[in-house]
């Protein structure tokens, strides 16, 4: 589902900047992305989305190619179609969660994942009013993901999505990523340093480095 | 007819103009706007095709200028008003009346730092008049070096008659309307060029009442009130 | 005290409506050129800033006499716009608006620029990935983020405009009814001794006309700031 | 084209130094000023916030005259100051440096407060946490983080200084050497037939070094932003 | 060590807002406080910090009292002496590692934590003169905990650290951390999701909720 081989590149002006080539192809509905901390996991996520144009290569999900430096391919972020959760929640503080949520609502179709059932899920019903800067930090992850989910996306970056979360609440939405797997032909782009969590979605694991 | 007429007056006029365009219109049903500001700014916007009907310069040079482009009616004009050239000190001042001929000496006047006030001498009518009456009178050289130049004459007043400078060149008329500085002296006549307020109708200007107000402006009735404000009539 | 004449009551309306009309209309253009500089790098920037600075460093009646020139019902871009657009600046109260708003913009671009310059790109990203278009982000992220800096400016002009007297007068003269603001009425007022009274109590007006318009901008960044939408 | 007389190298040389003490000079009370309106609570703060706009909302030659009768040899202030501490500003280049400085005090207030209002808050607590004291968190976060309006602010001062002339003159008139900047002049030119020459020469000087400043203000951002210290 | 009895506030105005009474009085060097998404615990941290102020009640820390309603104690931020690394790690953007790990440095005295050291432990030594936008969020995380350790405090603060880290860095990190739990005075105050983590480090865990 995912075919993806790309050499990355970040602040190398300054010379010793990050330069990586990164290779994978795997028709996993999960594919997993491990390796230490600075490894290029958030910056693959990043060129998947589009928001870190590689130097060379070529990105392709589901078929459908997003960028290929060959062909001049470079699909513009806000037609790939990514519900991507950041690192860091990235929420518009402009906006309350209801705001955030609603945000990216693609319009027509049948909407892969309903507003009540990923509010209810997510346990953020009495946050729906709420200022983003009045968020803890685990809330603020939930709604991230939330909003992510709610963008109806071809595809889904996860960038530690449960790194905050309790574990009472990280063993509710582990089995809905799972149904969600299972249940949408979604591919899932899952970057986590938990073995335990990765293992129960999937054993196509790619570790960088 | 009913529009308004629109005169271009140079700003030292504004009380005498208000007034007259008050008794004209009481007279003839006429109702006259005027637009006040430098003479040069009106000038150059008459050369940029502004809708006035009648200008009123404080400077003949401007109207000159106006003239030798055609755009005033040459035969509608007239020097319309002229002025004094006076001496000021602060009302208060120990300064005595003197006369201003080639034996003055203004200096001790100044003190040690004083500063005489003028309107800009190279630009400004009243401050162009004020500089030739020194040059000719002998006092320029030591006077030169004591100005202080303001944007118009009545700024000049101002600084006079709030005591920042012991002494100030202004116009008669306007010495007249500040109680707060006294007239120490006029400078004869002859020591400048005629201080003259030329008038005239704009040439692109179709309004029936235009050259009417402007030989009206002449009439005795509309003398009186310049008179009444210090200014000279020709 | 506060008996105004007929002629400083027409003042303070026109007054009122050239500086709203300057502070509105140049908003969109203010906005573009503060979003251009803040955001776009291109051949001769530094030069657009230097152009966008101009009414700021130039004394205003020189500005007034350039748009008198460039803009007179003579001029060479004023004749073209009188011809073919019927659209006229020269002597009338649009012009005195267009004075107020070239003198303000400096203002206006330099604060909107500031907080374009200030929001999170990363949160631009976000939309982006969410599935807005470009200019969808521009006008639901970015305008929303830079909201205050925006306020600020037009607030700036819209001061600015209420006090610009000296292109005014040069480019549109001071014709009661049609171009003659409260600051050029003040100026008529300042030849006159013993004007003083008048200048003050119109002096007062442009003040308590101008502390309105900025507990009305507080307003308006507070209430996008703590409300939602 | 570029012949000029003494008279007007003299107006360029006290322009750059007027320009440039008055921008310099109210700066520390611009910053203080601008952290007070985007932090502090108090009673009156619309007041302060309106008397800050005053110079920009009334004419020049009226903000002249204020400071004539306040700050002149006879004035209430200036005669007090002149007394105690033998500080004049009557007639004096220093005299034109503070009408230029009031006059851009309402830009550069606004443009700090803006980005004051704009840093994070989070940074300074974080800080706090670290043992900085109030003072210091003030010097070592929160101005480098407002850096970039700090310096739009001085910009937007330096730039105003340059064309500022009513109020100026109205303080301070215009006296070679000592009170005539290149704006004045500018002015006087204006009032003779045909000194349209001389205007564009000394206005191109203006705006050249107005570039310069721009050019430099980019600098000392992108300096700050780029390195590290 | 730690002696709390706090009523927390926040919110409130928009009604509905969060409002905890907390109460911890434990001699245990290394207090974990575990609790749901949204419990209060970084409220709680915030509250020894000085960051936020209780409604009311006391706060003292080996014996030394930083808050307190009744005799109206209140003492300012700075002089508390607290090393908290926050959730969201709240680097400083102007400053380059060096010159946020080097902020906090307090001068006088012997130093608990040398800056060599702790700049090894934690790997960041490659990343001195980088500045803190361009870190990855593991990155900007032990910087974060270098800042609050290299500021010598009296008590540490520690806001989940170690989530976003890989499993190698971890298990080099929690011994370290045991290390100063067992060779300095210092107390710890410890947030985590992880219960492994938090048994390795202590006994005395406080669940709020
Ligand atoms: N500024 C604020 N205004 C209003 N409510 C707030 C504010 N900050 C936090 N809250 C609320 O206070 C409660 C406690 O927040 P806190 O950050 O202490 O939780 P936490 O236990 O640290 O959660 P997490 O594990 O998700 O970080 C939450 O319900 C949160 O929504
Ligand atoms: N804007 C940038 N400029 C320069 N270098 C950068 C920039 N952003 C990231 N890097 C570097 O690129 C490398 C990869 O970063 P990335 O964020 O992809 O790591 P990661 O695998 O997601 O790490 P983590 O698990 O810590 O989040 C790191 O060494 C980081 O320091
Ligand atoms: O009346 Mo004038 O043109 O200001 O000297
Ligand atoms: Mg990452
Ligand atoms: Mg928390």
């Amino acid at each position: 589902m995912l075919a993806l081989d790309i050499v990355l590149e970040r602040g190398a002006r300054n010379g010793g900047g990050f330069r990586r080539h990164v290779s994978i192809r795997d028709d996993a509905r999960v594919i997993a992305l491990a390796g230490r901390s600075g490894a290029g996991k958030t910056s693959v996520l990043h060129a998947i989305a589009g928001l870190l144009t590689p130097c060379e290569g070529r990105i392709e999900v589901d078929g459908r190619c997003l960028f290929d430096s060959v062909a001049g391919i470079d699909v513009p972020v806000h037609a790939r179609h990514v519900g991507y959760m950041f690192q860091d929640a990235r929420l518009f503080p402009h906006l309350d969660v209801r705001g955030n949520l609603g945000y990216g609502r693609r319009g027509q179709g049948a909407a892969t994942f309903g507003f009540d059932d990923v509010v209810a899920l997510l346990g953020i019903g009495a946050l729906l009013e709420r200022r983003t800067t009045h968020l803890s930090g685990g809330e603020a992850q939930r709604v991230a993901l939330g909003r992510a989910l709610l963008s109806q996306p071809r595809i889904l970056l996860l960038d530690e999505p449960l790194t905050n979360l309790d574990q009472a609440r990280r063993e509710e939405l582990i089995p809905y990523l799972q149904r969600v797997r299972d249940e949408t032909a979604l591919p899932i782009v899952y970057v986590s340093h938990s073995a335990d969590e990765v293992e129960r979605l999937t054993r196509a694991v790619h570790t960088l480095d | 007819a009913d529009a308004p007429l629109t005169v271009f007056a140079a700003a030292s006029l504004k009380e005498s103009m208000d007034e007259a365009a008050l008794v004209f219109r009481r007279e003839t049903g006429q109702q006259v706007r005027v637009s006040y500001a430098g003479s040069s700014a009106l000038a150059r916007q008459i050369e940029r095709g502004a809708p006035a009907d009648v200008f009123v310069s404080a400077d003949v040079d401007w109207m000159d200028v106006l003239q030798s482009q055609g755009l005033i009616d040459a035969h509608t004009r007239s020097a319309l008003l002229g002025n004094t050239l006076v001496l000021v000190a602060p009302k208060h001042s120990a300064a005595h009346a003197i006369t201003l001929d080639q034996s003055a000496d203004l200096l001790p006047l100044l003190g040690e730092r004083g500063r005489i006030a003028l309107a800009l001498v190279d630009s400004v009518p009243a401050g162009r008049y004020a500089k030739a009456a020194f040059d000719s009178l002998g006092m320029w050289d030591d006077l030169r070096s004591r100005t202080a130049e303001a944007e118009n004459v009545r700024a000049a007043l101002l600084l006079v008659a709030r005591g920042e400078t012991p002494l100030g060149v202004v116009y008669g008329s306007d010495a007249r309307a500040e109680p707060r500085v006294k007239v120490l002296g006029t400078f004869p006549e002859p020591a400048h060029p005629p201080i003259v307020y030329p008038v005239a109708k704009v040439k692109s200007s179709t309004h029936p009442q235009a050259a009417v107000f402007v030989r009206w402006l002449r009439t005795p009735q509309a003398m009186r009130i310049f008179r009444e404000r210090g200014f000279s009539v020709r | 005290m506060f008996d105004f004449t007929p002629a400083e009551l027409t003042a303070i309306a026109l007054s009122l409506k050239v500086a709203t009309v300057a502070a509105l209309a140049s908003l969109p253009l203010g906005i573009a050129t503060g979003w251009l500089l803040a955001r776009k790098r291109f051949f001769g920037k530094a030069l657009v800033d230097a152009l966008v600075h101009l009414p700021l460093v130039l004394p205003p009646v020189v500005v007034g006499y350039v748009l008198l020139v460039a803009l007179g019902n003579n001029g060479v871009i004023g004749s073209l716009l009188m011809q073919h657009f019927g659209i006229g600046f020269a002597f009338r109260w649009t012009g005195a608006a267009l004075a107020s708003a070239v003198m303000g913009f400096p203002l206006m671009v330099r604060t909107i620029r500031l907080s374009i310059e200030a929001t999170d790109r990363r949160l631009e990203q976000a939309a982006a990935t969410l599935g807005a278009t470009p200019w969808r982000v521009f006008r639901s992220v970015t305008l929303p983020l830079a909201w205050p800096g925006i306020v600020a400016g037009a607030v700036l002009a819209f001061a600015k405009a209420l006090g610009e007297f000296g292109a005014t007068i040069t480019f549109v003269s001071a014709i009661p009814g049609e171009t003659q603001t409260i600051s050029s009425a003040i100026y008529g007022l300042l030849q006159v001794p013993g004007g003083d009274a008048g200048i003050w109590r119109l002096a007062l007006v442009a003040v308590g006309i101008s502390l309105l318009a900025l507990l009305a901008s507080e307003w308006l960044v507070r209430r996008q700031r703590g409300e939602t939408h």
